[in-house]
């Protein structure tokens, strides 16, 4: 590689065929009320992890649907459950169960299949 | 004529009974041998200590009488004390019966038991015959009881009660043998009495009656096997069966006048409690789930039966809303709310018993504990820092979602005139109890750290919280060193020391206790005082421990938004029956709920309060610096 | 098949004016220094087989589009370059231009469009050019692309077809991927044979030529030169990317060969091949082969018969024997690198398919 | 007074004003070009937000049209429209020339040819269709692939010649966000298994209920809904559609296989609307339809008098917004022509 000096780079793209989407399945099929976010932002403008840090359910909720998981996995863990975001969700959406779901589908490693 | 000694048709019973009575020890030793080694000392200590005496009253009065279920329900009470006291008088009087007017003292068991079949022309003498009318009694006393139990089956409104538990098939089959015994011994005994014209009112009638047309002499063998059947199957299948709990709640009642509690791990404790649930039900009368929500498969009596028989259980353990209102009615007086907690704490994949030996017994599998990483969770988090102050007011994240409640409890600070400060103003970290009840402790643990270093930096003697969920984890969660407060017990004291001054609202007003407040921290007193002393307050018949739960409980993390709706509509429907001025409460997050659901204005206590402040000022004075007791969290996991 | 003929659908509404005769020829900068041998045929089969007049000035220069693209150069100095060889064009009196450069092709239509709509630019050149070189010049009659004079002359050269697109050993038509430079049609549709989405100056020829038009995903996607990128070495990463992604998309479809009309799509498509297999490994033709890169020029030689070494498909650095294989073509491999007169050239290393 | 109305064009407009104005005691013509009255309305299936048979509303509104006041001239195309003093002559393709003292425009809408975004491939690949076209798979009961499969993953692209500057229309049609889910709705109920996607790029539920379907989608048919406009639409290698799209929600590209895209196409001026508008001057909005006197109180008129408009020939509106939009003209007519024709 050296000798060209540059590199190949990444490809942005999301493979949504390619990606694995086993996680969000597992938590549809507990907690369907997912289906219902619209990305309005609500949770993350109300969320005390948000507060200290980058930490967007709305990012965690898409990132699950398009299974982009590694995104996920590594933000997921600084959520602290606290529950605001289920007070302001105009859906709806039991949001504190998802990201429990996601916590636990990651525990119980990602080979499930829907 | 000369009564034999011995009887093939004893056989069955003599079977049943010395099994049960091994099974009995052997159980009793393995849990026994379970314990933690603190435990097995209480336990031996309170064996030959005082607490003995007090288990045995205990026994007597809860095992024998069901005591609490007569008070919360009469007939249901009588039921099982009919069966429970019934039963062990019959034993004892029989026994006596036997040893008295048996030829030789000392007889085994059966022949007290089939007494009547052995000495049939006993009761001839007045004595005999008095004694004979005593045993009827008894018998009738159960029969009575047994009647109501049968009827319970069919319709379980007779005994006034909702819903009835529901049985896996060996409990059916111990429970008609269990219905069985005392109507084959009717049967027995009265044709017996009726061929030899013995047997007091109820067997003697019944026999003469029966011998008129029967050949009593010769039918009465059969019922005399079907009696002792019915005896010996129970006894071979009580360890299957629900019915485990009667010689189980017996040790249970030792190991906790002991002073041995659930703790957050499973043991033997947990495991005692959990076969000595009766599967009475009331827990499911109780369940909001249950009456509002019309979920009816997760309530504590579920619960137990999933954890004996290993079943998967981890919807039953976190669809709860953990209001404490089974732990609060459960007549065995079962750690329930401890146990769910445990359950969650587990990893639904690792399982920590199995049932062997057909579900003779439980082993304790030993699970190797998984490694947990020691990555950091909230590692994004600041150096916490706070400035110097006498008093710390925590909001809370769910205050932050009510700033009517933040607004008030600065106007009352403010006007306390004390060194205050507010630690989470601009946002503050979660006080851990959220994660903890989802079973993370690891993670809750690195919040409660943060926390704990705010708070002791700030040099602060008293800390105040609006969050009911906040104080409770503050209280038993947290090693500090200063008073904690729920902001209705601080305003409680600003009253009594002068240091604010109110005026008296013309408002008639009903209060919802949140049950973290009210079952989990027993703060019930503090609030209405307060409340008193500004409105009108008017009773619900959900007061105190009988209060509801708002249904937005945090405790519970499947729990649809719809179905918290629908349980907030039932509780504030109850709440506004008389139609308040304002419904009352001390939680945000209860604020935020029951407002949701209902058109009548709810009310946090502290803006009830910061309503009534009288301009006039205030006197200054110190607050007493009295600390409180610092609960261990091993103690109060829950 | 009804895809193909509703494609053509398409491509009818983009139809252009190619004049037939007298052209006023522009070269490449990249393709007379990296393939020489495609100008050189375009020149004998428009003279020498079509008898067309061809015309080219030894004074003509570079567009200096490349510089305009990588923002060396303003928009000014090109506008006046580019006037100058409209300059050249006028006194030699021709009015048709033929270019040979993509980039080139979309420079000048580019700058036509800006006269259009922006005469006082036009007048502005004007003034520039005279005062620069004292010359004057007028607005071509007809623009097009030398591709676009192949693509017209398509059927003529299908009629002297020696070895049609037809894979020899299976019988098979030869799965073609034609790839348009970008400034060939995406700027203004309308210049373009078939527009934007279909254009069809390559796939009108690889049809008539018996071949099989490979649609796959990434068709319309830039070969990853992309000037500025490719210049800068810190973005040739970027660029590189961009023709893996365009030939991983390829890769499925078996190509045979791959048919630009560009002299950057031709030279990266080829070279970046290399580059690719020497940083991954990865080849992306059938077994393990890469995939032949050629100007329509070359393909049109070798259908008709001329000697692969002598349009100079050696100068490559993807070899084409594989192709020659299939298409029956024989070839003497000891003289791919003889000249003329029969002298020994360096051979090159590391060639792929060798 | 027995004055006489010419309403030009028989679909949903056309077909309630001309019931109204006769039971009004007007005489009324009405030409429609196709050989049925009934317009559009004709090629849809359900109609959103309560999915009920459009045949319903083509039912009542045949009850409306037969009225002895009434006289029909369908399959008739109108060649002209001048105006002589206080009076109309309408003159149709049979040469037939007819007078009247008012005339209303109800000449509707045209689809917007999905053909126009190439980039989309409509008529190029196969399985790529219109949202029309849907509807008329629904109405024939045979919702497939061109191979005859069922399809598993659809997408549904709106903005389809809506918002879309390219395609020379900036507005929006404002019908084809709730047609999208309504459609989706439909297919999840004849695929249970069929995964759907709606590529958006604002969800715009404007409508009574619109917001509720929405819901319904996500809860009831799990649609998924990707904030990204398709660039480019391409076929692999298993003649798979590839949708290729920027979600930008997550701020990245993103290509997604389909096996079929419906293309939700949007509303544009009917061509023979602008005819009509060119030969009697009628002045045109921006957006190329009707320009209405006023937008909030004159948009049954325009800039001459004695002509009026109903429904979406002067801006996208729905069946409900049409049939109202056609009652008022009514009044506007009668008034007109009740208060000497000011």
């Amino acid at each position: 590689m050296e000798k060209f000096g540059f590199a190949l780079s990444k490809a942005r793209v999301i493979d949504f065929d390619a990606n694995d989407r086993s996680i969000v399945s597992y938590i549809l099929e507990r907690e369907p009320s997912l289906n219902l976010c619209i990305e309005c932002g609500c949770c993350s403008a109300a969320c005390t992890t948000g507060n200290f840090t980058g930490f967007s359910l709305r990012e965690i909720h898409i990132l699950l649907k398009r299974g982009e998981n590694e995104q996920v996995r590594q933000k997921i863990r600084k959520c602290m459950l606290c529950g605001k975001c289920i007070l302001v969700c105009p859906r709806g959406v039991n949001t504190r169960n998802v990201v429990f779901l996601a916590k636990q589908a990651f525990a119980k490693n990602e080979g499930y299949e829907f | 004529m000369k009564a034999m000694n011995f009887d093939p048709f004893v056989i069955p019973f003599n079977i049943g009974l010395y099994f049960i009575l091994i099974y009995a020890v052997v159980r009793s030793v393995i849990w026994f041998r379970e314990l933690s080694r603190p435990d097995k000392l209480r336990l031996q200590r309170g064996f030959f200590g005082k607490a003995f005496g007090q288990s045995l009253k205990e026994i007597f009065l809860e095992s024998l009488i069901h005591r609490k279920i007569l008070r919360s329900n009469p007939r249901l009470g009588y039921m099982h004390m009919s069966l429970a006291f019934g039963w062990f008088l019959l034993i004892l009087f029989g026994t006596i019966e036997a040893d008295i007017f048996g030829e030789r003292h000392l007889n085994p068991p059966y022949k007290a038991i089939f007494f009547k079949f052995f000495s049939p022309d006993h009761g001839k003498t007045f004595f005999e015959a008095s004694y004979a009318f005593l045993m009827d009694l008894i018998l009738a006393f159960i029969l009575s009881g047994l009647l109501l139990a049968v009827t319970k089956r069919f319709s379980s409104m007779v005994v006034g009660m909702k819903k009835t538990t529901k049985l896996k098939p060996l409990d059916k089959v111990a429970l008609t043998s269990l219905w069985l015994i005392f109507p084959s011994r009717l049967i027995a005994e009265s044709l017996t009495s009726g061929a030899y014209g013995t047997g007091s009112f109820l067997t003697g009638n019944l026999g003469a009656a029966l011998a008129s047309f029967l050949p009593a002499n010769e039918l009465a063998y059969p019922f005399w096997w079907l009696y002792s059947l019915s005896l010996g199957t129970f006894f071979v299948l009580l360890p299957l069966t629900r019915y485990l709990h009667i010689p189980t709640e017996l040790f249970l009642i030792f190991m906790r006048n002991s002073g041995i509690r659930t703790g957050d791990k499973p043991g033997s404790f947990s495991e005692v409690e959990v076969h000595s649930c009766s599967s009475c039900g009331m827990c499911i009368d109780v369940c909001q789930l249950g009456f509002s929500a019309g979920i009816h498969t997760i309530q504590a009596t579920y619960l137990m039966k999933g954890i004996r028989n290993s079943d998967y259980i981890h919807d039953i353990a976190y669809n709860c809303l953990m209001c404490g209102r089974c732990d609060q009615i459960c007549p065995v007086g079962i750690e329930i709310s401890p146990i769910r907690m445990i359950v969650r704490r587990i990893e639904e994949n690792e399982r920590v018993y199995e049932n062997s030996w057909n579900g003779y017994f439980r082993n304790r599998l030993n699970v190797p504990v998984p490694k947990q990483d020691n990555k950091p969770s909230y590692d994004f988090l600041p150096a916490p820092a706070s400035k110097k102050a006498d008093v710390l007011y925590f909001a809370g994240c769910m205050t932050h979602l009510t700033p009517s409640i933040k607004k008030a409890m600065v106007r009352i600070l403010d006007a306390s005139g004390l060194n205050w400060s507010f630690i989470d103003e601009d946002g503050g970290v979660c006080c851990g109890r959220p994660l903890m009840l989802a079973g993370n402790d690891k993670e809750a643990r690195e919040l409660i750290n943060f926390n704990s270093q705010l708070i002791w930096k700030s040099g602060a003697h008293t800390l105040v919280t609006s969050c009911p969920i906040c104080y409770k984890v503050f209280r038993e969660s947290y090693y500090l060193d200063v008073e904690v407060l729920h902001h209705s017990q601080f305003i409680k004291k600003l009253i009594d020391e002068g240091l604010v001054n109110l005026n008296f609202l013309q408002k008639r007003v009903t209060y919802h206790t949140p049950c973290e407040l009210g079952r989990r921290s027993g703060v019930y007193e503090e609030p209405k005082e307060v409340i008193r002393h500004v409105a009108t307050l008017e009773p619900t018949g959900y007061d105190d421990e009988n209060s509801l739960c708002c249904g937005g409980s945090l405790g519970n993390i499947m729990l649809s938004q719809e179905k918290r709706h629908g349980i907030a509509a039932d509780v504030t429907a109850k709440l506004t029956a008389n139609d308040p001025d304002s419904l009352i409460t001390a939680c945000p997050l209860c604020k935020k709920t029951l407002a949701q659901a209902t058109s009548s204005t709810v009310m946090d206590i502290s803006e009830l309060v910061a309503g009534a402040i009288a301009d006039a000022p205030a006197l200054k004075k110190n607050p007493s610096r009295n600390k409180q007791k610092v609960v261990r969290v091993s103690e109060a996991s829950l | 098949m009804k895809k193909n003929e509703e494609k053509s659908k398409v491509w009818r509404d983009y139809q252009k004016e190619i004049a037939d005769d007298h052209f006023f020829y522009v070269r490449s900068c990249i393709r007379q220094s990296f393939f020489p041998g495609s100008e050189q045929f375009f020149l004998h089969l428009l003279r020498d087989v079509l008898g067309k007049d061809v015309y080219e000035n030894p004074s003509h220069t570079t567009c200096t589009g490349i510089g305009y693209h990588a923002d060396v150069v303003p928009f000014s100095t090109i506008q006046t370059v580019i006037a100058r060889h409209y300059s050249l064009m006028k006194e030699a009196g021709y009015k048709n231009i033929a270019i040979s450069c993509v980039t080139s092709f979309g420079i000048y239509t580019e700058i036509l469009e800006t006269w259009k709509h922006f005469p006082e630019e036009l007048e502005k050149t004007r003034e520039y050019l005279y005062k620069a070189t004292g010359r004057e010049f007028d607005v071509p009659e007809n623009v097009v692309h030398t591709s676009d004079i192949i693509y017209k002359f398509r059927d003529a050269i299908a009629a002297k077809a020696k070895y049609p697109l037809v894979n020899q050993l299976t019988g098979e038509p030869l799965r073609v991927v034609e790839h348009i430079g970008c400034h060939y049609a995406k700027i203004f549709p309308k210049y373009g044979v078939g527009g934007a989405e279909f254009p069809h100056v390559l796939s009108g020829m690889i049809e008539s030529w018996g071949g099989q038009v490979v649609d796959y995903p990434e068709r319309r996607h830039c070969c990853g030169f992309g000037f500025r990128q490719y210049l800068v070495q810190a973005n040739r990463g970027y660029s590189l990317s961009n023709t893996v992604k365009k030939f991983s998309s390829m890769q499925p479809f078996k190509p045979d060969l791959v048919l630009t009309n560009c002299p950057g799509c031709t030279m990266f498509m080829d070279k970046w091949q290399y580059t690719i297999k020497e940083m991954e490994g990865t080849t992306f033709g059938a077994n393990g082969e890469s995939i032949p890169v050629l100007t329509y020029e070359e393909l049109a030689a070798l259908v008709m018969g001329y000697n692969p070494w002598d349009i100079g498909l050696q100068i490559h650095m993807v070899q084409s024997e594989p192709l020659l294989r299939k298409m029956g073509i024989e070839f003497d491999p000891h003289d791919k690198f003889l000249t003329k007169d029969g002298r020994q050239m360096p051979i090159p290393e590391n060639l792929l398919n060798s | 007074m027995n004055q006489h109305v010419i309403v030009i064009g028989g679909g949903t407009a056309g077909m309630e004003a001309a019931g109204r104005l006769a039971t009004a005691g007007l005489s009324v013509t009405l030409i429609e070009k196709g050989k049925d009255l009934g317009g559009h309305l004709r090629n849809w299936y359900h109609l959103f937000p309560d999915r009920r048979s459009s045949d319903e509303v083509l039912e009542y509104l045949k009850g409306q049209v037969s009225h002895q006041n009434i006289r029909l001239l369908t399959g008739q195309r109108v060649t002209g429209l001048q105006r002589k003093g206080n009076e109309f002559i309408v003159s149709t393709g049979n040469g037939e020339a007819i007078t009247g003292d008012a005339v209303l425009l109800a000449t509707g809408f045209d689809l917007f040819k999905s053909e126009r975004k190439e980039e989309y491939g409509y008529g190029i690949y196969d399985n790529v269709i219109s949202s029309a076209d849907l509807e008329a798979m629904f109405r024939k009961k045979e919702v497939k692939l061109v191979n005859g499969r069922k399809p598993e993953r659809i997408g549904f692209l709106h903005c389809v010649g809506s918002r879309d500057e390219k395609a020379g229309n900036i507005y929006c049609s404002k019908l084809c966000c709730v047609t999208a889910v309504k459609q989706a709705i439909e297919i999840r109920k004849i695929f249970p298994a069929a995964r759907v996607f709606c590529f958006y790029m604002d969800m715009r539920m404007g409508g009574a209920l619109y917001e509720e379907l929405y819901k319904e989608a996500q809860e009831k048919y799990s649609v998924g809904f990707i904030r990204g406009k398709v660039s480019e639409v391409a076929v692999n290698i298993n003649n798979r559609l590839v949708a290729k799209v920027e979600d930008t929600l997550v701020g990245r590209p993103l290509k997604m296989e389909l096996d079929m895209l419906v293309l939700m196409a949007g509303m544009e001026m009917a061509e023979d609307g602008i005819r009509l508008a060119d030969e009697a001057n009628l002045q045109r909005g921006e957006n190329r339809f009707f320009k209405p006197a006023d937008h909030h109180f004159g948009t049954n008129t325009g800039n001459v008098k004695g002509v009026f408009y109903a429904g979406a020939c002067t801006a996208p509106l729905n069946v409900t917004e049409t049939i109202s939009h056609a009652r008022s003209a009514v009044t506007e007519i009668v008034s007109y022509l009740n208060t000497g024709r000011k």
